[in-house]
Formats: C-alpha cells, sequence, structure tokens
C-alpha cells in the first residue's frame, strides 16, 4: 500500500474501512469543497459514529413506511420475471418481444456473497455482450465493482437491461411519485447521479474485457409509480453530464495525498473501540482531531452529511453559517463580527474590505434611519 | 435576499434575536383565518396521515387516517376535511358587495371577503396541491364513487393552492413565508423553513435566546416537525406499532381493543399535531401586531375577484382545473405571474420605507432632503407655456440614475418626475439630483400646496412604479398555433378508472 | 401497590420518548435496553385492563380459518397453475379462485418443513411442496414453490422460463375463469392484472375477456417456447444425473464450488 | 468537429471556407425555395453571417412573389435588419412596423424605399415588412404571411412565439444557440417536463412539436479570428462545431506606441494583440460584484489599448485600419458592474467604449473584448454565473483579441462546485454543461495567463 494509504489507515484507525456505495459516491459532488468530508471518505470512517461521539448526531434514519414502500413497489415492479418492467420497456423503449429473459444476481446457488456475486455479473454480462442476442435481457440487482480511492466499492444497480436498442441501460426503481409527469427534481437528480455511477461502473467492467463504452448507453432509465397509483411508469434520462463531473471528482479523489500531506502528523480520528464496541476516546480529543481539518460548511450539509451539526456548531458566527447567498451579498467576509463591525464604521477597513464597508455602512445607516435608531 | 437585508441577518446573530425587515404588515390577514396542519405517511405520493383544522384557536378538529394506505379511507378523510372547509369558504361567498362600474366596465358584484387558509410551511402548501389534485377528478357516481364533497373541495385546494403562487396574494399562505417577509433571524434560509425554529428567533420564550430556542426546536420529541412530513422516529417506535395495533384489534374482532388502538393512534397523533397548531396562531398573532401595509387592501380586493370567479366556476357546472396547463393557458399566466410579482415588489417598497431601504441601497432608488423648490417654473419651449416645478434633493444614497431617468415618488405616484442634472456624492459632501415634475398638479399656473414637496421635506425616489400594464394579447385555445402543437383536446369527463392497485391497496 | 392504569400508560409513553431521544443521540445500545423496557411497561398496561375490563368481548367470533390445511390450498393453487409460483401469486390465485386468502407470510417457512418431512420419511406424502432449481446451477429459485409431482423439465428455471411460465399462469387462470359462472370480482381483478402486462391481452382498459387473454398469452408464449424448452430439457437431464432425491426436490447448495470457477 | 488540423496558408483557408459557408446558405436558400415542411432552423455561431442569410432569404422570397414578415427582438435588430436589406436591393419595397413611440433613426430615414408606419394597414404593398416580436405580436391575426423569418430565435422567448406564430404559414428561424436563453424573473417548476413551457426559447418549444423540421449550421465564423474559433467551438458547441473564416496569419494587431517600461497591463495588451487572448490575473480575493481593483484593470486595459494607437489588419482592412473606442467592448454579467466600469472610464476621460452586459452584447461585434469573468472574485459560482451563455457570448465578440479579467482560483472554485441542481423528467438534457465549459475556458486561458502586480 502506498503513504497515503498508510496515512489514511491511521487515520481511520484499527477498523474495518467504510466502503463507498453509490450514495456515497453520488455524495462526492455534494460539497467537494469539503477537505474534512473528503478525507473522511477517503479513510472510509464511520461518520455516523464520529458525529454521534463528539456529541454532534446525526438524524436518525429513515421512516420504515418509506423503506417498506420502496421495497414493495421494486418487487412488484419485478414479481413474475419482470412482468410490469417488461410491459413498460416494451410499450415506451421498444424492447423487442422475444427479449423477455430474466438473471437474478441476487444470490449464486444460495451464495451471496459479494465475491462471488460480482464475479457471476461479469460472467454473465460479459456473456450478453459478447454473443448478443438470446444471451440475457433483464439482469437483476448485478453487482458492480468500482475503485474509489484505491478501495474497491460494490454497487448494486436495481437492475440492468440489455438489447435495449442493442446496449445495457441501468435502470433505477424508486418510489416516489411522478404525478402528471412532474417529479421532485432533486430526488431525480439523486436517482440520476446514482445511476451515473453505475454506468461507469458497467463501463469499467466491460473495458476489462475490452468492450467499448458505447455498450452502456448514458441514458438510464427511470421506474417511477405514476400518480397516486401503484402502477409503475418509465423515464429515460440523461446522465451525461452527471458523469462527468462524476468523473472529475473521482480523479480528485485519487490526488488526496495533496489533502492528506498538510495535516498534522500523527492524526487520527481513532474512537479506541473496546471490545464491546463502546468508543473508550475522549470526546474532547477526537473533536479536537476533526478540527485539524478545514470543513467548508454549508447550510445545504444538513441534508448531505452525517457531520453537519458538529460543522455548524464549528461555523456559528460566521457568514457561511447563514447561507451562500447572504455570505455572498456580505462581500464574501467570514465573520459577522467583522461584517457589524465594518457597518459600525468602527476604524479603518483594511484596503481590500474598503468598498464592503461603504456599503455596510450605507446599509447599517439606512435600517437605522428606516427603524428610527440612533446611527 | 439583499444586502439590507443580509446585514439584518448578520444583526441577528449579534443580539440573538430576529431583525425586522419590514416596519408594516405586507400580507392580508383575515378575521377568521382558517388553519390546517397536515400530516401525510412517509413514502406516499399524498397519503393524508392526520390533520388538525379550525378557524378557532381553542377549537381545533382532529382527524385521523387509522390505515393511511386504505384508499377508502383516504377519501373518507377527504370527506370529513371537506366537511370543514367547504362550509368555511362558502361562508364567505354569500355576502357581496356591489362595484360601481367605470368608463367601459359595467358594474358588478364580488363577495365582500374571502376565506383564508394558514398552513405551517411551503410544503403543507403543496401537501394541500396535491391533495387538490388527487380529488377533484374523483366522482360522486358510478365505480368506487366518493362522497359529492370531495371533488368540490379538490377543486377549491387546487385553486387556493394555485394562488399561493402569486405574489401578494393572501388566501393560502404558509407561515414561515409571512414570517421570513417580515423578520429575519440569525440562521440560513434552510433553517428558516422549520417554524418552530424560526419563532424560536423571532419571539424566543422567557430566559431564552433566538438560538437557544431555535436549537431547542430542532428536538423533534420536543418539537415535532411541523408537517406534513413526521419524524422518523416517531415513524418507526410509535406510529408503526399503534397502526400494527389497529390492524390486529380489527382482526381479532375485538371492539374494545380497536376502540383502544384508536383512541391511542388519535392521541399520538394529536401530540405531533398541537405545538404546530399553537405555533400558527401565535405566527398570526405576531404578524396582527404591525399595522397593514398602504396597498394590502388592493390585493386582497384582487383576491376577492378570485373567489368571485371560482364559484362562478363551479357554480355553473364548469369542468376541475386541468391536470397541466395547456400551452395558451401557461403562457397567460407566465404574463399575469411577470405582472403581479412586479407589481407587488414595487407596492411593498412604496408601502414600506425599510423595503424602499434595499432599493435605496442598490440605486434603484434614492432619498434626502429637498433643498430647493420652484414650484411656478413654467416649461416654455412648447407652444404654450407647461408647469413644470423643479425640486433638488440632496442625498447620502449611492445615486445611479442617469439623466433624463423619468423617476416617480411614493409620496405622489401619479406625478413624473425626470432628472434633470446629478451631482455625485464628493469629498464629505451629499449628492444633489435636480428633478422635473410633470402631472398630478391640478391646471393651475403654480402647483397648488401638497402636490408638489416643500423645501425641508425628507422625499424619495424610485426607478421602478407599481403601474398598470395592460395584459397582453394571446390566442384562443383553439387557436393554438402548429409551433405550439396545435388546439389541445378539450375536456371531457371521462369515468374515474382506477387500477388494480389503487382500488385494494396492500402493501406486504 | 400495582400502577393505576394511568401511570403506567404515562410510563411507556416517557419511556417512548426516551427510545426517540436515544436513537437521536445515535446510541443504539441504549436504544435497545429501553426499548424492552418500554415492551415490558406496555405488556403490564396491557395486562391491566385487561383486568380493568372483564367478562366476554363483544363481538368477538372466532377468526375464520381455513377450510383445508396450508399445504393443501397450495397444492390446489399449483395444480391449477401448473407451474412453479410465488407465495403472492399462490395466494391471490387462491383467494380468487377458490375459497379463502392464504396470508402470503405464511409460505415462507412451507418449503422448509416440507422439506424437514421429506428428509425425515423420504415419499411418505404422496406429494410434496418443493423447490424450483435454476437451470444454470440447479440451486433452489428464490422464493419459488413446485410440485414434488411435477415433471422435472416444469420444475427448472432457465432465464425464459419466468416470463414463460407467466404466459402458462396466464393461460390457466383465463381458463379456469372461463369456467365459472359469475366469476368474482377478485378472480377478474387477478385476470385483468395479468392482461395488463401481456401484448394484446386487454381490448380496453376497462374489463377483459378471459378468452382473448388466453389467445394472448398463448401467443407470445409460442414465441419463448422453443428456447425455453431446450433449456429446462438440457438442466432437467443434469439434474437427474447430478442430484440425489433430494436435492432433486430441493435443490444442490454447491453454488459457491460452481461459480468459484466463474 | 469541423476544426482544420493543419493550418492552411494565409487567404487560403479564407477561400475554402469561404466556399463551404456559400455552399450552407445556398442550401438553406434552395431549401426555402422548395418549402418542404412547416419550415427550417438555421443554427449560426458568433459572426457566421447570420443577418446576411436573413437579408438574402428575406429578398429570394420577396423577389419569388412570397411575401414575407421579418421579426427580429430589438428595434436595434430590426432597423439593422431593415438598412441592409435596403442596401441590398434599392428598388424593394420595404415596411417597418414601428412602435407609437419609435423614432426613425437616420440609417433608415436615408433609404426613399422603407415605409415606417405603426399600422399593418399602411404598408400592404411592401412584398417584405420587419418588425419588432413585440410589436407584431399587437397587430391583428387577420392577414396571414406565407413566410416568416425570425432572427435571433433563441433569445425569443417560447410564449412571445406563441402571440405571433398565427401570423405566419412557414418560417425560417436563425440564432445563435450557443448565446442566452431567454429568462423570466418568475422562479417556478409549474410548466417544467411541458414541451410547451413558456419558458424555454422559441425554437425549442418548435422543435419539440415539430421534430421533423430540419436544423441546419452555418459552418464558418468570418468574426472569431483562428486564435478563437476553435476554443469557442470546443467549448460551447461541442456537437455542430464551427471553422474561422480566416487563417493564422490572415489578422493581426500592432500598437504604434511603445509601451514606457512594461507593465502587466501593457504585457497583457501585447500578449492579446500577438496571440489573440490574455487572462489578467488579479491576486485570489472574495470581492463584492464591483470589484474596484477589476473594475479599474478593465479601463486601464481599455485605454492603453486606445493610447497605445491600436491598429489592425485584416481581410476587411489589408491596409490597416485604427481601433478605435467603438471597435472596443468591455463585458460584464451585472449591471452594477458596467456601471462601474462606465465611471471608470468617465474618470479617465474615454468615451465611447461599449460597457454592457452580456444580454446585451449579444449579436454585437467588436475589433477589441474585454472581459470581467463573471467568476472572478466569487466564492460561490450560481447557476447565473455558471451559465454556458454568458460567457459565450463574452468570448465570442471579438474579431482579433479578447482580454479575461479575473480573480485567481476560478478553476478550484469550479472544482469546489456542488453540483446539485434538481434534474426534470421529460425536459432534454442542456448542452454545453455551463461548469464543463467554463473549465475548458479557463484551461485555454492558462498559457495566456499575465499576473497583475
Amino acid at each position: 500500500m502506498d503513504s497515503t494509504g498508510i496515512r489514511l489507515d491511521r487515520i481511520r484507525g484499527p477498523v474495518t474501512p467504510r466502503n463507498h456505495s453509490a450514495r456515497t459516491i453520488a455524495a462526492l459532488s455534494g460539497n467537494p469543497g469539503c477537505a474534512r468530508r473528503a478525507v473522511l471518505d477517503a479513510a472510509g470512517v464511520d461518520k455516523q459514529g464520529l458525529a454521534a461521539h463528539v456529541g454532534f448526531p446525526a438524524m436518525a434514519g429513515q421512516s420504515q413506511f418509506a423503506i417498506t414502500r420502496g421495497n414493495a413497489f421494486e418487487a412488484q415492479v419485478k414479481a413474475n420475471g419482470c412482468a410490469e418492467l417488461l410491459t413498460l420497456l416494451r410499450e415506451h423503449l421498444s424492447l423487442p418481444i422475444r427479449e423477455a429473459s430474466y438473471d437474478n444476481l441476487d444470490e449464486v446457488g444460495g451464495n451471496t456473497s459479494r465475491e462471488v456475486r460480482h464475479a457471476w455479473t461479469r460472467r454473465l454480462l460479459a456473456r450478453a455482450a459478447q454473443s448478443g442476442d438470446d444471451a440475457g435481457t433483464l439482469f437483476d440487482h448485478p453487482l458492480l465493482c468500482l475503485r474509489v480511492g484505491g478501495r474497491p466499492a460494490y454497487l448494486e444497480p436495481d437492475l440492468i437491461a440489455f438489447q435495449l436498442s442493442g446496449r445495457f441501460h441501468v435502470t433505477e426503481i424508486k418510489s416516489f411519485s411522478v404525478i402528471d409527469g412532474q417529479a421532485d427534481g432533486d430526488k431525480v437528480a439523486a436517482a440520476v447521479i446514482q445511476s451515473a455511477v453505475y454506468v461507469l461502473a458497467m463501463r469499467d467492467l466491460l473495458a476489462e474485457m475490452g468492450i467499448g463504452p458505447e455498450s452502456v448507453a448514458d441514458q438510464v432509465v427511470l421506474v417511477c409509480p405514476e400518480n397516486f397509483s401503484n402502477r409503475p411508469s418509465a423515464a429515460l434520462l440523461d446522465v451525461r453530464k452527471q458523469m462527468t463531473v462524476l468523473r472529475r471528482q473521482l480523479s480528485r479523489l485519487r490526488r488526496i495525498d495533496s489533502l492528506v500531506d498538510v495535516l498534522p502528523p500523527g492524526l487520527t480520528f481513532d474512537l479506541e473501540l473496546d471490545r464491546a464496541g463502546v468508543p473508550r476516546r475522549l470526546p474532547a480529543a477526537v473533536a479536537g482531531a476533526v478540527r485539524s481539518v478545514d470543513a467548508r460548511y454549508a447550510p445545504e450539509c444538513l441534508a448531505n452529511c452525517e457531520m453537519c451539526f458538529f460543522c455548524r456548531d464549528e461555523a456559528a458566527g460566521t457568514t457561511s453559517a447563514l447561507g451562500r447567498a447572504t455570505r455572498d451579498d456580505l462581500g464574501g467576509i467570514e465573520h459577522v463580527a467583522t461584517v457589524l463591525h465594518l457597518a459600525r464604521g468602527a476604524g479603518q477597513p483594511a484596503d481590500d474590505q474598503a468598498e464592503v464597508a461603504q456599503l455596510l455602512r450605507t446599509a447599517a445607516r439606512l435600517r437605522a434611519e428606516c427603524l428610527g435608531e440612533a446611527v | 435576499m439583499s444586502t439590507l437585508v443580509s446585514l439584518a441577518r448578520a444583526q441577528a446573530v449579534d443580539v440573538g434575536r430576529a431583525q425586522p425587515v419590514a416596519t408594516v404588515r405586507h400580507v392580508h390577514l383575515s378575521g377568521r383565518p382558517m388553519m390546517f396542519v397536515p400530516l401525510a405517511l412517509a413514502g406516499e405520493a399524498c397519503a393524508p396521515l392526520a390533520a388538525m383544522v379550525g378557524d378557532h384557536p381553542r377549537a381545533p378538529q382532529l382527524l385521523v387516517v387509522t390505515q393511511p394506505r386504505n384508499r377508502t379511507q383516504r377519501f373518507g378523510f377527504a370527506a370529513e376535511l371537506a366537511d370543514i372547509v367547504v362550509p368555511y369558504i362558502e361562508g364567505y361567498l354569500g355576502d357581496v358587495e356591489i362595484l360601481p362600474g367605470s368608463g367601459r366596465r359595467e358594474p358588478r358584484t364580488r363577495c365582500a371577503d374571502a376565506p383564508q387558509i394558514l398552513m405551517p410551511n411551503r410544503a403543507g402548501v403543496s401537501f394541500a396541491r396535491l391533495l387538490g389534485r388527487s380529488t377533484r377528478f374523483r366522482r360522486a357516481e358510478g365505480d368506487y364513487a366518493v362522497p359529492a364533497t370531495v371533488p368540490v373541495l379538490g377543486r377549491w385546494l387546487t385553486f387556493l393552492a394555485e394562488r399561493a403562487e402569486y405574489p401578494g396574494s393572501c388566501l393560502m399562505l404558509a407561515a414561515t413565508d409571512m414570517l421570513t417577509m417580515h423578520w429575519a433571524t440569525g440562521q440560513s434560509p434552510v433553517e428558516d423553513l422549520n417554524l418552530a425554529a424560526l419563532l424560536g428567533w423571532i419571539d424566543p420564550p422567557d430566559g431564552r435566546t433566538g438560538p437557544e430556542a431555535a436549537l431547542a426546536a430542532e428536538d423533534p420529541v420536543r418539537w415535532p416537525p411541523a408537517g406534513p412530513a413526521t419524524d422518523p422516529t416517531f415513524d418507526n417506535e410509535v406510529l408503526a406499532r399503534l397502526i400494527a395495533a389497529g390492524n390486529q384489534a380489527a382482526a381479532s374482532g375485538d371492539d374494545r381493543a380497536e376502540r383502544r388502538a384508536r383512541v391511542a393512534l388519535e392521541q399520538a397523533l394529536a401530540s405531533q399535531l398541537a405545538p404546530t397548531w399553537r405555533l400558527l396562531w401565535r405566527a398570526a398573532d405576531l404578524l396582527r401586531g404591525l399595522p397593514p401595509g398602504g396597498h394590502v387592501a388592493a390585493r386582497w380586493d384582487a383576491d376577492k375577484d378570485a373567489v368571485t370567479w371560482h364559484a362562478g366556476q363551479l357554480r355553473d357546472g364548469g369542468p376541475p382545473q386541468p391536470r397541466r396547463d395547456s400551452a395558451v393557458t401557461a403562457a397567460r399566466r407566465l404574463a399575469r405571474l411577470e405582472r403581479v410579482q412586479a407589481a407587488c415588489a414595487a407596492q411593498r417598497a412604496f408601502d414600506d420605507p425599510l423595503v424602499m431601504a434595499e432599493h435605496r441601497l442598490t440605486g434603484e432608488a434614492f432619498a434626502g432632503e429637498v433643498v430647493a423648490v420652484e414650484p411656478g417654473r413654467l416649461d416654455t419651449s412648447g407652444r404654450r407655456a407647461k408647469l413644470r416645478p423643479r425640486v433638488t434633493v440632496r442625498t447620502w444614497d449611492p445615486v445611479l440614475v442617469d439623466e433624463g431617468a423619468a423617476l416617480i415618488s411614493p409620496a405622489r405616484p401619479r406625478q413624473d418626475a425626470r432628472v434633470v442634472s446629478v451631482a455625485n456624492a464628493a469629498d464629505g459632501q451629499p449628492a444633489q439630483v435636480v428633478l422635473e415634475l410633470a402631472g398630478g398638479m391640478g391646471h393651475g399656473r403654480t402647483a397648488p400646496a401638497g402636490t408638489i414637496p416643500e423645501v425641508g421635506d425628507f422625499d424619495c425616489y424610485a426607478t421602478f412604479s407599481d403601474g398598470y400594464q395592460p395584459p397582453p394579447a394571446f390566442p384562443e385555445l383553439e387557436q393554438t398555433p402548429w409551433t405550439h402543437g396545435g388546439p389541445p383536446v378539450p375536456y371531457q369527463p371521462v369515468p374515474y378508472q382506477p387500477t388494480d392497485e389503487e382500488a385494494q391497496e396492500e402493501w406486504s | 401497590m400495582p400502577e393505576s392504569i394511568e401511570q403506567l400508560d404515562q410510563r411507556a409513553e416517557e419511556l417512548r420518548a426516551q427510545v426517540r431521544q436515544a436513537l437521536l443521540r445515535g446510541d443504539r445500545e441504549g436504544a435497545r435496553a429501553l426499548r424492552g423496557e418500554l415492551r415490558r411497561a406496555e405488556r403490564a398496561w396491557h395486562d391491566a385492563i385487561e383486568l380493568d375490563e372483564p367478562g366476554p368481548r363483544a363481538g368477538n367470533q372466532a377468526p375464520r380459518g381455513p377450510l383445508l390445511p396450508l399445504r393443501e390450498q397450495v397444492h390446489q393453487a399449483l395444480t391449477l397453475l401448473t407451474v412453479p409460483a410465488g407465495p403472492r401469486l399462490i395466494s391471490s390465485v387462491h383467494e380468487a379462485l377458490f375459497v379463502g386468502a392464504i396470508p402470503a407470510a405464511r409460505l415462507t417457512s412451507v418449503r422448509r418443513d416440507e422439506e424437514r418431512s421429506f428428509r425425515t420419511a423420504p415419499f411418505a406424502r404422496p406429494y410434496y411442496l418443493c423447490a424450483a432449481l435454476t437451470a444454470d446451477l440447479l440451486a433452489p429459485a428464490r422464493g419459488l414453490l413446485a410440485v414434488s409431482t411435477w415433471p422435472m423439465e416444469r420444475r427448472v428455471i432457465g432465464p425464459l422460463s419466468p416470463r414463460a411460465d407467466y404466459l402458462t399462469a396466464a393461460v390457466q387462470i383465463a381458463k379456469n375463469v372461463q369456467r365459472i359462472p359469475m366469476p368474482s370480482t377478485d378472480a377478474m381483478r387477478l385476470l385483468w392484472r395479468f392482461a395488463v402486462n401481456i401484448p394484446g391481452a386487454t381490448v380496453e382498459a376497462a374489463q377483459v375477456d378471459p378468452a382473448a387473454v388466453a389467445r394472448a398469452a398463448q401467443s407470445e408464449l409460442e414465441v419463448h417456447a422453443n428456447a425455453d424448452t431446450k433449456t429446462r430439457r438440457s438442466a432437467a437431464i443434469r439434474a437427474r444425473r447430478q442430484l440425489d432425491e433430494a436435492q432433486q426436490l430441493f435443490g444442490s447448495r454447491l453454488g459457491t464450488v460452481l461459480s468459484a470457477e466463474a | 468537429m469541423r476544426v482544420p488540423e493543419l493550418m492552411p496558408l494565409p487567404g487560403e483557408q479564407a477561400m475554402a471556407a469561404g466556399q463551404r459557408a456559400e455552399g450552407a446558405v445556398a442550401d438553406v436558400l434552395a431549401a426555402l425555395g422548395r418549402a418542404t415542411g412547416r419550415g427550417i432552423v438555421v443554427d449560426s455561431p458568433p459572426g457566421a453571417g447570420k443577418s446576411a442569410l436573413v437579408v438574402r432569404a428575406a429578398a429570394d422570397l420577396a423577389t419569388a412573389g412570397e411575401p414575407v414578415m421579418v421579426v427580429a427582438q430589438t428595434n436595434e435588430q430590426v432597423d439593422d435588419l431593415t438598412d441592409r436589406l435596403a442596401s441590398n436591393d434599392p428598388v424593394l419595397h420595404i415596411g417597418r412596423l414601428s412602435a407609437q413611440d419609435y423614432v426613425t433613426s437616420p440609417r433608415i430615414a436615408r433609404h426613399g424605399q422603407v415605409t415606417v408606419s405603426s399600422k399593418l394597414a399602411s404598408l400592404t404593398g411592401c412584398p417584405v415588412v420587419l418588425g419588432t416580436a413585440a410589436k407584431w405580436a399587437t397587430v391583428g391575426d387577420d392577414v396571414s404571411w406565407p413566410w416568416a423569418i425570425v432572427d435571433e430565435a433563441y433569445q425569443m422567448r417560447s410564449d412571445l412565439l406563441l402571440r405571433i406564430a398565427g401570423r405566419f404559414e412557414r418560417a425560417l428561424f436563425v440564432g445563435d444557440p450557443g448565446q442566452l436563453d431567454p429568462f423570466s424573473t418568475v422562479e417556478t417548476e409549474r410548466w417544467t417536463g411541458l414541451t410547451w413551457d413558456p419558458m424555454q426559447s422559441a425554437v425549442a418549444v418548435l422543435l419539440r412539436h415539430n421534430p421533423d423540421i430540419e436544423v441546419r449550421t452555418l459552418p464558418v465564423s468570418w468574426r472569431l479570428p483562428a486564435s478563437a474559433a476553435r476554443v469557442v467551438a470546443e467549448a460551447f458547441y461541442p456537437f455542430s462545431g464551427f471553422e474561422a473564416g480566416t487563417g493564422p496569419g490572415d489578422r493581426r494587431m500592432e500598437f504604434s506606441a511603445r509601451a514606457f517600461g512594461s507593465s502587466p497591463v501593457d504585457e497583457a495588451v501585447e500578449m492579446a494583440a500577438s496571440s489573440g487572448w490574455a487572462l489578467y490575473e488579479l491576486p485570489a480575493r472574495h470581492t463584492l460584484r464591483t470589484d474596484g481593483e477589476a473594475v479599474s484593470a478593465c479601463a486601464a486595459l481599455a485605454s492603453r489599448v486606445l493610447r497605445r494607437g491600436a491598429a489592425t489588419w485584416s481581410e476587411r482592412a489589408p491596409s490597416g485600419a485604427p481601433v478605435t473606442a467603438d471597435r472596443i467592448a468591455i463585458g460584464t454579467a451585472h449591471r452594477d458592474q458596467a456601471r462601474a466600469i462606465r465611471s471608470a472610464l468617465g474618470a479617465m476621460g474615454l468615451e465611447g467604449v461599449a460597457v454592457d452586459t452580456a444580454n446585451r452584447l449579444q449579436g454585437r461585434e467588436f475589433d477589441v473584448t474585454i472581459v470581467l469573468h463573471p467568476l472572478s472574485g466569487r466564492r460561490d459560482a450560481t447557476a447565473f454565473h455558471l451559465e454556458a451563455g454568458r460567457l459565450c457570448v463574452l468570448t465570442s465578440r471579438h474579431r482579433h483579441a479578447c482580454i479575461v479579467v479575473a480573480r485567481t482560483g476560478i478553476p478550484e472554485l469550479l472544482d469546489a462546485h456542488p453540483s446539485t441542481e434538481p434534474v426534470h423528467i421529460n425536459v432534454p438534457a442542456k448542452f454545453p454543461d455551463g461548469w464543463e465549459a467554463n473549465h475548458a475556458v479557463m484551461a485555454h486561458l492558462a498559457q495566456w495567463r499575465v499576473r497583475a502586480l
């Protein structure tokens, strides 16, 4: 293992690393400017546990109703050899009638280990790609693998459809509704970027066997319930844009060493778990370690990162904590205190702040004037 | 957002309490608003779980769905809701006011006052929109018939949610929007979406600072989310068991157990709704504390017109609102939205110096002391002399208007002020602007007092106005051109076609 | 002295809050412990209620049980379908075309029970509810039930088999619905649910004609039949050659070995 | 990509390209003659002879006896076309449909053959009538024209097309797909996914309802120099692409006055003169939009170009022409930035330099442009600042040189940009993506960097 790898292991401590999933890879594009998150993810640190230990647990989980609904919808669409899915692919994406074969890659003869499933997936997909016709159409839960920051990340698309205009099409089944042709833009975005991860992984897998990228479509099939029913509907979505972004972020992750090199030597987020898995290390010490890696907090983190409450607390008193737009309005000045200092017109502003100071003074004067306060 | 509001946020952080960003109330508040706090089942498009609704703070009505995935119960909920909301709305359609005709316009009647439904947040408003969408096409006869009131509720909810898209309309409002329009907190807009946290900043309980109150408000156990989404730990630890218990009781046929289960569920859901219910009324009270802005009544009149029109549609048996806008409807609506938005923004600035200050800061307006006035100045360039008084204003505001620009003073909206000359601020001296006034001064040789400013007045001039623009002409629906897909197929009511899943929703 | 119902109720309430707080703290251990306490409190509350409200319960009739033992019902459904099927399909077929619904949940354990009884006394029963086997590895196919008396060709599942069997099932259901003079809404709904997923099976979304469904299913079936039977036949031969009796019924677990060389 | 790999000798390229361009135009006119289908869309990259095409098409149709209505977006553009059309054919009767308050500009007044009126009725008999889309929308649709030519169709909003489309049977839509999309002050997702979403461009709505309409591209930019064509084509026209009408040697820019000593400003203008590009880079800093240093840098660069007596040699001016103030533009993202730069120029006593936002510089052409980079001094990028069309307009107005003024750190800013925009079903993905295009342009500019002191 290279020196960076060793560094990252040290940072994580003697616990098995959290492997990336499609969701975490997708999250790389959520706040790529955040060094803290980059390091934590690269080292495979359990952010949930870390956040809880330093006293800022992330919001707890998902509602079981949502989970049930999600599983039930997927099961329904895939029931009886994907009967409903086939109907969709035939009607909307003109899949030939004869293309109806179905392979379940959930397990291999009762074996569900990731390595075995991945090997089996490779075998079937390769055969399909090379021998083309009647070598498989629907591949249920194939297990793909993408190397992220040197570690394998196992990825499990809901389904991959082949022979859809002669190419593999990644198919995502989501249980949020499409109502009169519209769905929640953020949920679709999440689905699309996840699918983009699968497309990348698919292309890598086939490339190893000398099969070109064109054999995997850069359009993915999104299957969602229609309106208020459970009737599935399908839509084709273009993932080219998301793939460019992901490629760039993945390549930056490969350059993680530049981030790691500037970290204090001996830095570690090890919680020193005892046999029972209870953290023994002083939270204060851990928090200190976390603080030594710069974060780039924005309120959007609250929806996207397990560390958000810690970082928000740390960001108290900065303009970043008030949101990107506010910080922008305040001329990018970092601290609220500075803003108010300049607004009061106290002292000479540094010349790189002269303009902002001017603006803020006027703003303060106007507010005081309108609120009948003394300037 | 503007720098002025952002500064207010910074000040709020400093003081530990929200800061005003308005000096008057920019929304109409009904004397008898109806509060509507809905909860929905996680993971579903629009599965009502419960709601607290009513027009009196001490008399909330609790609606509960014991089997949120059961479609019949879903429409049962809609029916119960309709029995509360529809009468409330129709209560306003009775007494009307007569508007005298003006010019070509006929005299007409419209409802003297209009209903107002207040919801905790925007998510609540879109829930109302979805509930409207899921009910307005249902029919009272045939298979899967629903009570006749259900489609009526659906059409009203759809109407109200659509109106909520128009800036300045107050028929259906989200409390968080109302509050952030008047106060800036020391947290981010994202966090302002939490009604409890937002009110924590604006009006913290005694002995608490805004940030403390806001932080406390983020504990979903003490401050249940304002909905429609519930807190996952509530779903998993409380709701799931209670629903399951209900099922068992029902299956066992044990009436008492069934009753017990229902009561338990109602209690649990009420505990999730009650705090928000109280917050909603508190939000309304806080806003009542502010005097209404000058144009608020005029905008409310527009709302009354809209209600009257929609009531007419229902009375005349018009079709329910279509699923999506047609090409022509969409273009018309966009034009209306753009006009209303511009007018509303101008009105708010004209009504409220603190809002105007945002424009003064960006140079779209300026204000200052009138230092010289020529009330009798005549413009003799034309054939006959015209009264064109000039005023000189000194201001410390950034002046970015060019010579010849046409300005409006909120004090005299019917009067044009043309910029004659601008002397920018320099070495400690304020800027000086000379303006030439036209209109709104009668026909005398000199301007009567009060029709123009006097020396020493504090006067304001803006580059924008809320002047009326005529609506653009669009083709008729059936004239939709080939570039836009041609005329749409006219609406025919089709008997409701439920899918197998809709008819009997069964999840394992 | 025992706590009053109110006290017990209140304690349960507090414990629920504490469980949630623990979860929000990220303290799963604590939550688990508290949950235990909560369950005890709830039980105590429940018992207290029972004591409080003695006497026979109003409107409490014995939940109506199935007329046949479970395996018989499953056998009925499968025999009608003539192809391997999953719990959901089996139970909805039984509900639609026989008397009484089979809770799909109860079917999950059937195969294990049958296998146990077979291993203790092989072929003691006229038939067993057994597994369908995957054509490639001859392993038990996930979630499918079959009948031991069926020919092996019918019990092995190749890539095209799920579709082929779906169509066969459609034909069978259609024929049975045709025989019934006044088919129940359940029956029609079941048929309709098949029809919408078979090209040309639905005249218009409104109603379904059993004959039409059978015809449509049959014609798509012909598209897949050859390829499917070919796979199944060869797999069946392998199965008979390679597997012992028990394995032939309940599948082999050699998946690991086979896939290792994959 | 139609970008020649081998750089031909001066002049050669122009000839070769000339033939290709002429061929493309001829095809379009032929297609109009055949009048297959309901119309045709012509994509025109920056300076590819869009107006020339419009003028020729209008003249052709008119002479073929087909009355034609010409639609442009601004009075400026309408007058421009009217003037060209009149000069092109002195006998053609031309109607200039105008608003009541329109003041006839001198360049129109000088053509006797042009009738100006706000009433369509008083223009009957004119085989060609030109007007703004807004004006056309107000005339009654009792008269229907066999042909319409819609200019700057990519900047026209779908709802405006809806209002005029009833007036014509067939149409030629001409525009530059790389420039800014039309926008609305209203933020709503109400119409997303609808094929007739009123917020999209006229061309978008047209093509979504008439997929059979053929789309052609003008292959040659006569404005952009060889130094700019490829980078602009690759960054903003990834699919169609285009080539420069002139070869590397065909244009040059020189200064009569030599610099006193050497300053970064001189270095920048000289580099721009010789290479066609310069990135004038200010030290990294988060600033207000009206970044004082950036503003004065823009002004200083403009004044230096003028004061040093820049002159250009090109196919248009073989014997050289001075770069006068009106041949220089300074482009910004925001109005307040333009205003600040104007006053900075005023303070230096410089008149006549066009200083404006990207929106207002669309469709215009200069010798030298100075660009205040939309992302300069920002901490976070927004969709507005990333919009590909904005940067495309700013970097494709020049015939000779483009100088970009920016704070250090834009590539880092782009890398740190969260890509979390919502995605919508039934909405075609927009290409090129602004984030990507910005990366591409910065990568190109990196080699022409001049650090300010």
